[in-house]
């Protein structure tokens, strides 16, 4: 009985309260889930308490409440790294390496702070709230739903606390187990329509495709564990530890890395374990906000960042450029491929999922970048290297912000769109008889029932264009501050090493694609004449809905202030203030420099073929396509007016026929992702299923049949000896005689 | 031959010594009596002055009770097995009847009473839950009370038992083989006839005339062999013959008339290839009387055996070469193999236990293998003589817990049988809802017979194993811990004997289990759905074989304990 | 100090069953159906004492007695009383650290399963079937003697038999048989093996507690201490041949039961036809008696010979993983499913023995207990499935979280426990095996991917339990189509008593998952114990080092 | 004199003769004769050791084994007359209900 054993002492007020944070969720999840068993279908329980979102939203907004004090005390700098609270001694046991006694070992439980974990801190426990109030105005407002959202709010909160705790968690291991946790939660909740096969299969194929990751990440935590006899993070990063795993383990620690990056893999969708995310999009959207855009996907990309200080470690010095480039690589193909795949989806969630993947695969390829920089060049004693280093790696994370908010507004406005369209729908179609809801083929998700409904909503469309152009990195919006970064330091990284010319290229040409697709989608949905009766008659939505659109909007508006408080630089280096360091105008004014009148002639120009590439380029063709006006007598809001008038001019000038393209057999193959899922389904059949019916087979045959035969082989021995005994006295008499005789031969042999 | 006291014929203390034997003659003599009186007279002749004599005539009330024969005959084997006990009780002495001449001729000691024990013990039982059960119309009759009332057979029945008795306890003390013989002759003649007591059933006779035939030409073998050892040594005296041995053993002639001798008595332990007979005669038997001969009449055989190998032959095996170790070795293995694979598809579940009897043959055969095999290397050997009476303890033990088991299986079917038939599984489908006790009793016989804790047939086959591999061992753990080098295969060969004898029980597992799996799972057979026939006397003998089986199995260390008492007593040697 | 407080925790238990077992076999039928309820009661209260008193010694309310720090072959609650005297036969029983969580198990487990099986048919006889058996389970646990060990192994065949025979499904005769003839003949091999161990022992110089006949004893802790003291300095305890052999007997009685692939293949024949009840104390506790045995015996006694089949072991383990969870997935019944994944999972516990790490035996030890408190569930899950469904095929009965909300979520909640989902408690257990696997791998200059094929297994054992689910508790939420073998009869939800043992099971996989030390600690203590108190000093520096 | 090797000899021819009848013959009649044929052999033998040892045991040892010849007759013939009975037939090889 050792439970809890003091390591470390407590520093700062609210810091020991930063448990809670994991904790309120995860109390919550076992409260609503009991409450809604009990009190299912109760009129206080479904309307007051809104079936438990009234219960998660309070605890929700401790959760932030907590967050926000523990971020602000830990940007006072009142705390270190990881002397937050008693740590728990979890795991006690022992090994042995040679000697005459064993060693002890632990695996504790604490919580661990730095600028990465406030980062996703802030992010978590913030869009998990907006995400929960936007849940009471989407999910309770859904008949289909009713009796059933505790379930919704239950997995919903211990969600939360999974992706809290594996931002608070101060070790790997710990990291792992919230992980999988998010992963469970993550399954359940894509699952909430059970009894939709789609809906079954797609949450089985999430977890298991994840999990197929997972066993490696866990491999890999194995390997680092064996290496570091540790997997805190206090331990794993001392510089000296490393030095000491690097004299003889370079390699192995590659390999581990390597194993706990497809893991990343599997978590943030990435090629090959991508098949998932656009399945997932089963889940109720909400959800897909959540889960799949904003918080879980961005697991994998934290636990890359997790990895940077090896990286960025002198002792292993060119020791893992390797992986560095594969992360890259992987980030590259998949932000092609995703973006590829995103022109084609006629479903409004698809094409956000598949923007997500591509949106991730861009900060891969930006870690990648960033840590082959950190990898290669003398960035300790070198200031400018020092510099380029923080600054890539700080790209990389503050695009993980601006598309964790990006996203997730897109996907609650995208919802809202749904959420309307289908009551339209509902109205229109089946009055109010209240008969069952999917007795047709309606598909509320499809942009071919949308169109022309930037004045039937314009909040939300306003949500989502903003949100589109911080995705696509229009210049001063959003995300567009990150992406520069993004791109411009792979084609740093290219400089040095010719290989990484691949995630170059492929991340300039994303940049292009993006703008294509988050254009079409903006233009399909909300631009032109409604395409049916349907989207004609769509009203406006409730103010749970509209007010996290409204939060976020400024929000991803804002990120040009964050830049210019220097994000980019603080998020990566510890060394660097985030609130003293820089008058915030004076930032400002030297990020657009940066970005605008770039020094370097080369970055220079890179700018502008970006530029042009993503905000000109793609979305031009994407007006020239699906642009149009309003339905006559629409009136949308005067900030859109002129994206809208734009785009219905560039398609009349320069519309053009994009059949041959539709028709090519590129396009089957990108609305098929490239055949990919059907290779792995075939590969499930033929070759696991196939395999294990074999296995089980041969285990009734071979092994069991063993047994059988053994069983039948003596019975029928049996039958054979008895048959000996005929019955007739005579044949007895002559036994005894051969007996005797016998007895008579061998006692006289062998004396 | 100190402690030893002498005794002739008649002379002092021969009544004391020979209580038992004497209170079964008397026995006897009541049984031919006793159901004969009657008011019946005698007329002296030439008067017409009838004297009663109370000889037949119309018979008395208490004279015409045909349960007076059973009772008889169960008090009389239950107080010579009561009498054994107390003798043991006041504590032994060892008593030689000697004839006039000083021939040995009857020995009292441990060894031989613990026998007697056997014996009286399983023909108590029989006697006593055959009283009332008996068949006279054939298997597969019902028998009403009128036909028992009338039936005089019933004391033919009992005073083969008694006779059957006092064969078996001659066999036991005694010291000259001829003596020995006769006793075997006594008891099988008294067996044959119980066999084929039931010659109103084609398998009655059938059964009585093949065990006949075939224990003829065995116990004739047998007679040869004895013959060639007169010829030989020119006494049958244990002591002379061991004597004799001891310089001259190794000549053909007393070899194969010792492999003779080992024929007859391997009939009656029906060790393969003797054994065809057995589950003929004990299929066609009625129940308790082929309990009789898979407990006392192989029990008798055996100690024939242990006579012969170990107080004839064992000086010879003190240079380490028993000749007819091998022989008895294989003979063990190809016994207790034989008996459970045929065992294994029986379906008649007579026929089943003679099977198995045999394979408990073959174990005690590996036993005495064992026992042969006990100074084998004077090297490893260790204390010898200690390790050859545990093996003797474990055979005396098996065959003391058979009785309570094997008999008792027989008894549950003798129920059965009473009530028409025993001959298939079947029959004793739903014998868990007829009636549940009689089924777990049956239970436990199964179980202690399969060997598995806590019955006392685990224990016996434990002793057993344990015996075979102490004296495999030997001395081995002793050498090793003064840092000799010992492999696996530098122990004796019996040891291979221990782990065929493991396997095999676990094969018996398979058909002991089925009769269980019959018993509680399957349904009764169609008009056999109601209560079994009552009979509060066998259900006591059945209680009293379940105590004994569970009690021993629990708490066996004082019968372990008297069992060795009775094997040291065996041989000065040891 | 209740010294004595072993032996009722055997005897009473077993006594009560008895005498309520004779005394019910003499009443008639009817009599019988008005029995079932107070006898159920008084078992079920008798095996909260049992509980109780268990809970109390880890409380420390019996005895006062910590169970870390017990050094290797030392015992608490030690008792020992002679029995068999002429052959050294003891009631000996006492506890450490490695036995008493079995123990405290066993007792957990018979009250959860009286009640999962509330309503079990012919209760009058069931529930003391159940006592017996626990008796029985305690008996193996507590026995430190090799008679009595070996007597209670069996005896625990006995009660179990009778429950699948008796309580089983279609094929129960089969199962039942098959279940006792498979495991008996392993565990006779088993004792030819002890009984010649017993027989290398010294007469000239007997051990304490020697038996009069035989000059030898049957006393374990006298035994391990003798080996402990005879296998130091690199010498072979009975030398190295024999050992190997003794070794090899002792472990192939202890891998059958375990199950060991390829000697698993009574385990889903008698899981499949095995009563709720009989199930989960199969999976819960008697799988987990192969393990323990391992421990107590051949490791004990045998750690050189350990070392030689090092890599033999650490095969069969890394195959039964691997090979269960294959098979598992080619399943269509879902109780053979389950069952093999009990196969998979004992492979776990063998890769860990394997390892010859503290961690690794640690985690052995863990998994024997975690798996102990998951399997039940596993198996009343799926006997509630065909208690309600009348079938056992998988997709027989689909939207289960429609019709059964309280089974679906028991269903998706041990599924989950057993693949090894963290802050539950198996996955504690995995997470230890495979950092002591890879320690020992690496150390021996092995390939990483030696690790992805058990790792993989987890992957697989998620696609089978993930793949079962879709096809029972998802999809076909329609409720005008109720499984057709209810021929339109109401589709239940599982009855109050299940819901309870569901809730309890749940709680302690959730809190073992959660706070791992309170079992863990102790475990620890004994591989720690043990390595230093055997291991290391007679092995010295087996693996080279790491 | 005759040497009582001879008689020895003879006695084994006997037996031979005697064991051999017993499992060539059907009928139990006949057999039952082999086996008193086989007894008397054993006669033979306790004889002509009787005087070749000069013991007179041997000559007693005859006599008793005679006896037992005797009823052992006397117990056979009574059997195979039940035999018969129930069968109509004492051939050893159509009397065969009990087999396996």
């Amino acid at each position: 009985m050792s439970g809890a054993e003091a390591t470390t002492t407590v520093h700062s007020e609210w810091m020991q309260y930063a448990p809670l944070i994991i904790l309120l969720p995860m109390i919550a999840f076992a409260v609503i889930l009991f409450l809604g068993r009990v009190f299912n279908g109760h009129p206080f329980w479904k309307n007051t308490l809104k079936e438990g979102g009234l219960i998660a939203l309070p605890v929700m907004g401790a959760s932030l409440i907590l967050s926000l004090l523990l971020i602000s005390e830990f940007l006072k700098g009142n705390s270190g790294v990881d002397d937050i609270f008693e740590k728990i001694a979890w795991i006690n046991t022992g090994l042995w390496d040679g000697g005459s006694t064993t060693e002890s070992v632990s695996f504790g439980f604490g919580i661990y702070v730095d600028h990465v974990t406030v980062m996703l801190l802030f992010v978590a426990s913030f869009l998990c709230l907006l995400i929960n109030v936007f849940s009471i105005g989407y999910m309770n407002t859904d008949p289909i739903n009713d009796n059933r959202n505790h379930r919704f709010y239950a997995e919903f909160v211990l969600f939360c606390s999974g992706m809290l705790g594996m931002v608070l968690a101060d070790s790997f291991l710990w990291l792992f187990i919230f992980w999988e946790i998010m992963g469970l939660c993550s399954y359940l909740l894509i699952g909430f329509y059970y009894e939709r096969p789609s809906a079954a299969s797609a949450a089985k194929k999430a977890f298991l495709t994840t999990r197929i990751g997972d066993v490696f990440l866990m491999i890999g935590l194995v390997m680092l564990w064996d290496l570091f006899g540790s997997l805190d993070y206090a331990v794993v990063f001392d510089t000296q530890n490393i030095e000491a795993v690097a004299e003889n383990s370079a390699g192995t620690l590659q390999w581990a890395l390597g194993l706990m990056f497809i893991g990343a893999v599997g978590k943030s969708a990435q090629f090959p374990l991508h098949v998932w995310l656009p399945d997932a999009m089963e889940g109720p959207t909400p959800v897909s906000a959540l889960i799949h855009a904003a918080t879980m996907v961005n697991a994998g990309l934290y636990l890359v960042a997790r990895m940077f200080p090896f990286f960025g470690a002198e002792a292993l010095h060119g020791d893992l450029d390797d992986l560095a480039f594969i992360i890259a690589a992987v980030g590259g193909i998949t932000a092609v491929m995703a973006a590829a795949i995103a022109f084609v989806q006629m479903d409004l969630k698809k094409v956000l999922a598949y923007s997500t993947m591509s949106q991730l695969a861009y900060i891969f390829t930006g870690l990648g970048c960033a840590m082959y920089l950190a990898n290669t060049l003398d960035w300790h004693n070198d200031s400018d290297a020092h510099y380029i280093v923080v600054v890539a790696f700080g790209a990389s994370l503050f695009h993980l912000f601006n598309h964790a908010m990006a996203k997730g507004m897109l996907f609650m406005a995208s919802g809202s769109v749904i959420h309307e369209v289908h009551h339209a729908h509902h109205h229109l179609h089946h009055g109010d008889h209240g008969d069952d809801h999917h007795d047709d083929d309606f598909d509320a998700q499809s942009m071919e029932n949308m169109g022309g409904l930037a004045s039937k909503m314009p909040i939300t469309a306003t949500a989502m264009l903003i949100g589109s152009a911080s995705i696509m990195g229009l210049p001063f919006i959003g995300g567009f501050w990150s992406k520069e970064g993004i791109i411009a330091n792979a084609w740093r990284v290219a400089q040095d090493d010719p290989r990484f010319l691949f995630p170059a290229m492929c991340v300039l040409i994303g940049a292009a694609m993006t703008g294509f697709y988050m254009s079409r989608m903006w233009l399909k949905t909300f631009a032109g004449k409604p395409n049916n009766e349907v989207a004609a008659h769509v009203g406006p939505t409730n103010i749970w809905i509209k007010t996290p659109l409204f939060i976020l909007t400024f929000v991803t508006l804002s990120s040009v202030l964050l830049a210019g408080m220097g994000f980019t630089h603080w998020a990566a280096d510890t060394e660097y203030s985030f609130l003293s360091e820089k008058n915030i105008l004076d930032g400002i004014l030297y990020e657009m420099e940066h970005a605008f009148a770039n020094s370097d002639a080369f970055f220079f120009i890179l700018t502008y073929v970006a530029i042009f590439l993503s905000a000109i380029l793609g979305p031009g063709i994407a007006m020239a396509l699906y642009g149009g006006k309003l339905a006559d007598g629409e009136v949308t809001k005067p900030w859109m007016r002129p994206v809208v008038r734009l785009s219905a001019w560039v398609n009349k000038r320069f519309h053009f026929d994009n059949t041959a393209f539709r028709e090519s057999s590129l396009a089957t193959a990108l609305e098929n992702r490239l055949y990919i899922d059907e290779y792995y389904d075939k590969a499930m059949i033929n070759i696991v299923a196939g395999f294990s019916n074999k296995v089980a087979e041969a285990d009734t045959e071979v092994i069991d049949g063993t047994i059988k035969a053994i069983e039948s082989g003596s019975q029928s021995l049996s039958t054979a000896v008895r048959s000996l005994t005929t019955g007739s006295a005579r044949d007895y008499i002559l036994m005894v005689a051969v007996g005797t005789l016998t007895i008579s031969l061998l006692i006289w042999g062998v004396a | 031959m100190s402690n030893v006291s002498r005794v002739e014929p008649f002379g002092d203390g021969f009544i004391t010594a020979l209580c038992p034997e004497l209170m079964l003659f008397a026995g006897m003599l009541l049984l031919i009596l006793v159901p004969n009186l009657g008011k019946g007279t005698f007329r002296i002749p030439g008067t017409q002055i009838r004297l009663p004599w109370l000889l037949g005539g119309t018979r008395f009330k208490f004279s015409s009770d045909p349960r007076l024969p059973a009772w008889i005959a169960s008090l009389t084997l239950g107080g010579a097995f009561l009498s054994v006990l107390y003798i043991f009780n006041q504590g032994l002495e060892r008593v030689v009847i000697v004839s006039e001449s000083g021939k040995e001729l009857l020995l009292i000691n441990g060894f031989s009473r613990i026998f007697e024990l056997i014996f009286f013990g399983a023909l108590a039982l029989a006697a006593f839950s055959s009283m009332n059960r008996l068949q006279v119309k054939g298997i597969g009759s019902k028998v009403s009370e009128h036909e028992l009332y009338n039936n005089r057979r019933q004391a033919d029945f009992y005073i083969l038992m008694v006779t059957c008795a006092l064969g078996m306890s001659v066999v036991a003390l005694a010291q000259d083989l001829f003596v020995l013989f006769i006793g075997l002759e006594l008891a099988s003649f008294s067996t044959y006839v119980l066999v084929a007591f039931l010659k109103e059933s084609k398998v009655g006779v059938e059964s009585g005339m093949k065990y006949f035939i075939v224990g003829s030409v065995a116990s004739g073998v047998g007679l040869y062999g004895l013959s060639m050892l007169y010829l030989w040594a020119g006494s049958l005296q244990f002591s002379v013959l061991a004597a004799t041995f001891a310089v001259s053993g190794t000549t053909a002639l007393p070899l194969i008339g010792i492999g003779f001798v080992l024929v007859g008595f391997g009939f009656k332990v029906s060790a393969a290839p003797f054994h065809f007979a057995a589950p003929d005669a004990y299929a066609g038997a009625i129940s308790p009387v082929a309990g009789v001969l898979a407990t006392a009449s192989k029990a008798m055989g055996m100690l024939g055996l242990v006579r012969m190998l170990l107080i004839v032959a064992a000086p010879e095996s003190s240079d380490g070469s028993a000749v007819w170790l091998v022989c008895l070795g294989a003979m063990a293995a190809i016994t207790m193999t034989w008996g459970n694979l045929a065992a294994l598809g029986s379906d008649n579940p007579k026929r089943m236990l003679a099977y198995s009897s045999v394979a408990h043959a073959g174990y005690m055969l590996a036993a005495l293998t064992a026992v042969g095999a006990w100074n084998w290397d004077a090297a490893v050997a260790g204390d010898a003589s200690a390790a050859a009476v545990a093996v003797m303890t474990a055979l005396i033990f098996h065959l003391v817990v058979l009785v309570a088991f094997k008999l008792g299986a027989f008894l549950v079917l003798s129920i059965l049988e009473s009530e028409g038939g025993a001959s298939r599984l079947s029959s004793l489908g739903g014998l868990a809802k007829r009636e549940p006790l009689l089924a777990v009793a049956m239970f436990i016989f199964m179980i202690s017979l399969a060997g598995v804790p806590p019955m006392a047939g685990f224990l016996s086959k434990l002793l057993v194993i344990m015996g075979i591999v102490r004296i495999a061992v030997g001395d081995m753990g002793a050498e090793i811990a003064d840092g000799g080098i010992y492999v696996l295969g530098d122990m004796h060969w019996v040891w291979w004997l221990a782990l065929l004898m493991v396997i095999n029980s676990a094969i018996s597992v398979f058909y002991y289990l089925r009769v269980v799996v019959v018993m509680f799972f399957d349904e009764p057979e169609q008009g056999r759905e109601g209560p079994l026939p009552g009979g509060w006397q066998v259900r006591v003998a059945i209680l009293a074989c379940v105590l004994t089986t569970v009690l021993v199995g629990v708490a066996g260390d004082s019968l372990i304990r008297l069992c060795e008492m009775a094997a040291q007593s065996l041989n000065y040697n040891w | 100090m209740q010294d004595w407080i072993s032996m009722p925790l055997v005897g009473f238990p077993l006594i009560a069953s008895i005498v309520l077992l004779a005394f019910v076999s003499n009443t008639n039928e009817s009599m019988r159906k008005r029995l079932a309820d107070p006898i159920r009661m008084a078992t079920f209260v008798f095996s909260l004492v049992l509980l109780a008193i268990t809970t109390g010694m880890f409380f420390k309310y019996f005895g006062n007695v910590s169970w870390e720090g017990i050094s290797f072959n030392n015992y608490e609650f030690l008792h020992r009383y002679s029995w068999v005297e002429s052959l050294g036969i003891h009631w000996s029983v006492g506890m450490d650290a490695l036995s008493f969580p079995m123990v405290w198990l066993t007792t957990f487990l018979l009250p959860v399963t009286i009640i999962a099986t509330w309503n079990e048919k012919n209760g009058a006889t069931y529930f003391p079937i159940l006592l017996a058996m626990g008796g029985a389970l305690i008996g193996v646990f507590v026995s430190l003697d090799l008679f009595m060990f070996y007597v209670f192994w069996e005896l625990t065949l006995i009660p179990m038999f009778f429950l699948i025979l008796i309580w089983g499904g279609a094929d129960r005769k089969y199962a039942s048989q098959k279940f006792f003839i498979y495991t008996f003949t392993a565990s006779v091999v088993m004792l030819l093996g002890l009984i010649t161990l017993y027989f290398f022992q010294n007469p000239s110089n007997p051990l304490d507690y020697a038996g009069s006949m035989t000059g030898r004893t049957f006393d374990i802790p006298t035994i391990t201490q003798h080996a402990l003291m005879e296998n130091s300095d690199g010498n072979w305890y009975l030398g190295a041949n024999i050992q190997k052999v003794l070794f090899g007997m002792l472990m192939l009685g202890f891998l059958v039961k375990l199950p060991a692939v390829p000697f698993h293949t009574w385990l889903p024949d008698a899981h499949v036809q095995a009563p709720t009840g009989g199930s989960m104390l199969l999976a819960g506790v008697m799988l987990k008696m192969g393990a323990y045995g391992m421990f107590r015996l051949p490791i004990s006694l045998f750690p050189h010979a350990l070392e030689y089949f090092q890599l033999a072991l650490l095969i069969i383990g890394m195959v039964s993983l691997v090979w269960g969870a294959i098979v598992c997935l080619g399943q269509t019944n879902l109780k053979k499913m389950v069952a093999y994944s009990s196969v998979s999972h004992m492979g776990v516990i063998l890769v860990g023995i394997a390892t010859m790490q503290p961690m690794g035996w640690a985690a052995a030890l863990f998994m024997m207990f975690a798996h102990g408190i998951i399997s039940p569930m596993l198996f009343a899950v799926c006997g509630a499935f065909k208690h309600h469904y009348h079938s056992m095929e998988i997709g027989a009965m689909r939207g289960m979280a429609k019709h059964s909300p309280w089974l679906a979520t028991s269903m998706m909640f041990a599924w989950m426990a057993s693949l090894g989902l963290p802050l539950l408690a198996g996955f504690v257990a995995e997470i230890m095996m495979f950092i002591a696997l890879w320690h020992f791998l690496a150390a021996e200059g092995w390939s990483v991917f030696w690790m992805v094929g058990p790792a993989l297994v987890l992957a697989v054992t998620a696609a089978y339990y993930l793949w079962s689910m879709q096809r029972t508790i998802f999809e076909g939420g329609d409720e005008t189509q109720p499984p057709s073998s209810l021929h339109g009869g109401p589709v239940p939800d599982i009855a109050n008593p299940e819901k309870l043992a569901m809730l309890l099971l749940a709680f302690f996989t959730i809190v073992f998952g959660v706070m791992p030390w309170i079992a863990l600690d102790m475990m620890h203590d004994w591989t720690i114990q043990i390595f230093e108190g055997l291991i290391l000093p007679v092995l010295g520096d087996f693996n080279g080092g790491a | 004199m005759i040497d009582p090797a001879w008689v020895s000899a003879l006695s084994a021819l006997m037996f031979v003769i005697g064991l051999g009848g017993a499992f060539t013959r059907k009928n139990a009649i006949i057999v039952l004769m082999c086996i008193e044929l086989m007894l008397n052999a054993a006669n033979m033998q306790f004889a002509a050791a009787a005087v070749h040892h000069g013991d007179t045991t041997g000559w007693v040892y005859t006599l008793f084994a005679i006896a037992i010849a005797a009823s052992e007759v006397a117990i056979g013939l009574a059997i195979f007359l039940a035999v018969y009975g129930q069968h109509e037939t004492i051939s050893l090889d159509d009397v065969d209900v009990l087999r396996n």
